[in-house]
């Protein structure tokens, strides 16, 4: 077992799975000389070469409906966004295509494609390099939509992406690719999508969390068990969909009180679902409104206000004593 | 030297291999065997009948909104054209092609008659559903063009779309990458001087459509598309081109619709009767059986025979469409296939409409 | 006054601000001679000529990228998307572009335009002609996102959205289109977006709803007054964004119960935030569980079975029974 | 006839006028004032030194990621040419033209010190902001193209964009619609060879990014990007013929990108030191220095103390730049100009911001 961060565990899910099936192609911008922005694909080129790695023109829309057809074709194309900010340039093609596919051919057709992008801020980026816009995936029907959380499960969620026969958009956390390694098996290792994970264990309140956010979730619940003694239990959703509303609605039966934590903006945001579900699976445990600890509702500023912007541990601490005290 | 010209001698071919009369143009005749001519015929003539039913079951509210194809038969020129390995990537005005291919034609009449999912597509047809948001099919054709060349099989994906198309800006990143890859892709656009009320001259601004295929350094030409031997012999050559390695073609089929945009539009609102008429004049089909007259292939006696086997076969269709929509198709399959696996949520409102169903009964 | 259905309504709105405001310009495809696909536009080529009412190439992303352009420039473009279900090609315009200049230039520019757009399901439409998917205008930051449900409320919605300095997306449900008439004033009206409205008035539960759901949810409350005694609050939406959580908010104080409808899909849908605002803002008086009536999360599928995918007037009164039996 | 040709006589205009030795082709020097002479050096020596300063800032970690224009700076003839009532739409490798046009450099430290909203672009100046989305803003300057022939302004809107941008979907669109209404809009293509890593080669399969003119029969020319005179000169044309009612022009100019993509960016994993040398001795500031130096407008002293005035003009810049970061600014701005009005939830947020602001003090 090597340590590697994110970028390295994305790497080998990729370079594995497409030792091991030759029907995996990658289609992105940068992504072969270049090895990606970030990285990811970095080595790929070389070792399997301009068929299998394709540095494409500058057009997300063609990215996105080249891999879908190839994946009726029958390949499993694995597309890169350069940055989720630009995804929406190909928004209509998988609105449209991908994730209707197999329902409008009965079945005879299907898109097992990933679209990977960047996503979220905290990297010093430019503008529309920072956004967490997962939501308009998430609300597509047909689509699943994954955010890994730690380097580790990012390699095991994609290798499951890539086998899964359904288009599953992939967004990863920029704000992790380089925060810290964590052990990574070499050998095979997938992580079911539309499974939630539970971070770390607790009975006063329940933090739901996903991506980069995860990160000041579990900080915040470490301080909050240091400074206040309350042990927060912290749920690393993982899939916004399919959401796996079981483990969070039975960690909030158990504790009564809930906060959400995400940079996406608040209102239409991930939060709002998953109060949703919690009020219609378990209202009558709740002990105390559940708090959205979010991004506002504003474009992410550029990147000296994106610490006012994203949800840090002091306001994730505040939702959760505010919570509490209720 | 300061103002160079860089010459790029760039010429847009028109081919023409039969007249309004039925003369043919004896050095560029295909010269397809008889069974070939005598099929692409009934093709087209069934390319007719067809629609002309589903407008009267249109009218009569069984079924909803479709797009007509009266004018543009000949369409099936490029269907015979291809090899059944090769992918045909349609947009939504290629029903004969469709069928040509082996859609069964209850397939299109449970499609417009708002039944969607119940029964799939045959298997290996290589022919995708109907795509209704326009433009946006021709990158899949690059796709699965790719997916060709990589696993070296020697094939071609051909995509239609209208005029209209042509404006969409996934048109141009489908043309771009498919000349960038040289990916055995042939672009067939049908232009029928329409889009909906939007006239060709309004809707870009170039002289020909097929000149676009300059913008990508990729072959362009220009077909009468009511001569189904013209359309036939452009998207061979394009096939052959594509397998060979030659990369994409572009190729514009100057047509008409006879018809209304859908059965929703009325286009006496944005067109004139004598520029109807004057395209009435080229009818892809009465040509085509004045050639086959000549020819002594067709005999005064078989035109109307074949009308009439066409209809027996239409309305045999018709039966087993009406067959399966009085199976009393249980709603709740609409749950099935937007995943392989239903996910939890959505098991729940399935169970949620069943309930609902058992209770209403 | 006259009886007018929405597309008089509409017209009538267009037609009175173009004469009041020569900035306002039509764009879009066959808006012009054709007087548009549902005939909104009708006459208004042959009264204010083609420099003001253009019709279009089939670009989407350019019309909503020229009315841009000609919002900054000072004019007050107002472009219609065929159907919803196409304006996902523009949408990266308008994510990037129309809702982000007013805040990236400092307001030095603004997009003062509406995005108009026929949405949902109930006519018996083409396959992607009857979409739903409001959230994602509705969940991006610097956008309007409004519904009308009547005539009339249709032509003053309009008219505010056009008169208003930020972009609007308009969407307009088909399925009331022709579906009734109403007095629609001849002179100057308008509706603040932002803002609710009490469509009926009832004292044991709440229902929210907006757009064409509206219709079957009045139908609802009125059979549920007649077959059961139930007596039903009915709040009209209107506007997704900004919400006006204030005035359901109210109306649930008061009736401790709530059922949402509409006929977007469920999960990551409209009636996720109005929980999520509920709970935030008045836990304590819920009695029950708020029920979501709404859409399944498939795409809508075609028109056999969108009797069966639509939130019926049987869906809203079972929903009603079961949030009172709770 | 069957088989026509359609003759388009295609070709692409190739406009150099000063070549690497500064000597200039007298026919077609604009001939311009020598005072504007000057002004175009000052610029072009501006926007590189400003660049390279912006560098030595980005290392020292005090801006974020930028994209460096060295190389480029033959640009400003394309501002000079412009009047201004003409809008500019930038992408984002314009700092130079944009500064010519009157943005303060202390906009520009701001935005890329990743300070945003905080202070707005002076009134009037009809310059849009940076355009980060590749391709994205080009049918912003048909919008206003449009809006000035609405208004009878005798004007143009000119938009810049790189050569990865001619693949964009959007770029396609806007061209189209451009003919279609002939508006007087200028599309200027700085085509620098590479779009990050993906060279000009395989970006696209045309032999010129000028010919793609050809698909929307629009003017279309390929001039010599380095060559401040020449890309004067091709802008003033396509403007006077913008302003006369020509509608739209592509502009193809031919440059380099010497420095890297962005700062983030590491050139050498894709490029030689070969190439970029190549392309070194074909530098726009040294040609046009020749120039000037041989018509006797620039001493060999005179260079230097540009040079020295420019640093200090800069130098005077970040110290506005440093006054205004160091004002302290205020958080709780950012949630101005999302919309003329705050929302409701929007001053609940902004309310809860200013409680955490106010008790983690
Ligand atoms: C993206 C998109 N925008 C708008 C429409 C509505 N629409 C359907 S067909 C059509 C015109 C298409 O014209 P053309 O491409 O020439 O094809 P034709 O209908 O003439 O066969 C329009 C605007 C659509 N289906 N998809
Ligand atoms: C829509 C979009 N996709 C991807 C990017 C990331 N990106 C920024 S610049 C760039 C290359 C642009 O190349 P070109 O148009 O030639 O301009 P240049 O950078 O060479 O000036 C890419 C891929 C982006 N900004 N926008
Ligand atoms: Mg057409
Ligand atoms: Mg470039």
């Amino acid at each position: 077992m090597a340590k590697m961060n994110m970028v390295q565990a994305l790497n080998l899910a990729l370079a594995q799975e497409m030792e091991k099936d030759d029907r995996v192609i990658l289609l992105g911008e940068d992504i072969g000389k270049d090895g990606g922005v970030f990285r990811v694909t970095e080595g790929l080129l070389e070792k399997f070469g301009p068929e299998r790695v394709l540095d494409t023109p500058l057009a997300e829309s063609a990215i996105a409906g080249c891999s879908i057809g190839m994946a009726i074709y029958g390949l499993k194309p694995v597309s890169e966004m350069q940055f989720s900010g630009f995804s929406y340039f190909a928004f209509h093609q998988m609105e449209a295509h991908a994730s209707r596919m197999r329902n409008r051919s009965g079945g005879r057709y299907t898109v097992p494609m990933v679209l990977r992008a960047p996503y979220g801020g905290g990297v010093r980026a430019l503008e529309h390099h920072s956004e967490s816009r997962e939501i308009y995936w998430a609300h597509t029907p047909g689509l699943k939509m994954v955010i890994p959380s730690t380097p580790r499960l990012a390699r095991a969620l994609l290798v499951s992406a890539i086998r899964d026969p359904d288009p599953v958009v992939f967004y990863e956390p920029k704000a992790v690719y380089r925060a810290f390694r964590e052990e990574v098996p070499e050998e095979e290792e997938t992580f079911p999508i539309g499974k939630s994970r539970v971070a770390r264990q607790g009975s006063d309140i329940t933090l739901i969390s996903y991506g980069a956010s995860l990160m000041a979730t579990l900080e915040a619940a470490s301080q909050l068990s240091e400074k206040d003694g309350v042990e927060c239990e912290v749920i690393d959703l993982l899939s916004l969909s399919p959401m796996d509303d079981e483990l969070f609605t039975q960690s909030v039966q158990k504790t009564g009180r809930a906060v959400v934590v995400h940079e996406a903006h608040a209102t239409y945001g991930a939060g709002a679902e998953i109060i949703a579900r919690v009020v219609e699976k378990a209202l009558l445990y709740l002990e105390a409104p559940i708090v959205r600890a979010t991004g506002f509702d504003i474009a992410i500023p550029l990147y000296q206000r994106e610490k006012y912007y994203l949800p840090t541990v002091e306001r994730i601490q505040r939702s959760v004593r505010q919570t509490l005290a209720f | 030297m300061p103002i160079q010209q860089i010459d790029l001698a760039y010429r847009v071919k028109y081919l023409s291999i039969l007249d309004q009369e039925g003369k043919v143009d004896q050095a560029l005749d295909p010269a397809l065997p008889e069974e070939l001519l005598l099929k692409l015929y009934r093709g087209m003539v069934l390319g007719r009948s067809f629609d002309e039913r589903m407008l009267i079951l249109q009218r009569q509210g069984k079924l909803g909104t479709f797009a007509p194809v009266k004018g543009q038969e000949a369409q099936i020129g490029a269907a015979a054209a291809l090899e059944p390995q090769d992918w045909i990537i349609p947009s939504f005005r290629e029903t004969p092609v469709e069928i040509w291919r082996g859609k069964p034609m209850e397939s299109v009449l449970l499609y417009y008659s708002g039944y969607s999912e119940c029964e799939p597509l045959p298997e290996g047809l290589n022919l995708l559903p109907v795509s209704v948001p326009v433009g946006s099919q021709m990158s899949h054709a690059v796709g699965i063009g790719l997916g060709m060349k990589y696993r070296g099989q020697k094939a071609v994906a051909a995509t239609f779309f209208g005029d209209g198309a042509t404006s969409q800006g996934d048109f141009h990143e489908a043309m771009n990458f498919a000349a960038v890859y040289r990916a055995p892709v042939i672009f067939i656009c049908q232009n029928n001087q329409w889009a909906i009320s939007l006239p060709r001259k309004r809707q870009t601004n170039s002289a020909t459509l097929a000149q676009k295929a300059l913008a990508y350094d990729m072959e362009g030409i220009q077909v009468d598309g009511n001569d189904v031997l013209a359309v036939y012999r452009a998207v061979r050559e394009a096939a052959d081109r594509g397998r060979a390695g030659g990369g994409p073609t572009l190729i514009e089929l100057i047509t008409y619709r006879l018809s209304m945009h859908t059965t929703a539009d009325d286009p006496q609102k944005y067109r004139s009767e004598e520029e109807v008429a004057q395209w009435q004049s080229k009818d892809p089909i009465t040509r085509f059986e004045k050639y086959l007259t000549n020819k002594g292939l067709l005999g005064q006696q078989d035109i109307p025979l074949i009308a009439q086997d066409i209809k027996a076969q239409i309305s045999q269709a018709e039966q087993r469409w009406e067959q399966i929509t009085q199976k009393a198709l249980d709603p709740l399959d609409m749950f099935e296939n937007t995943y392989a696996q239903m996910p939890p949520a959505l098991l729940d409102q399935r169970q949620m409409l069943k309930r609902e169903l058992e209770e209403s009964l």
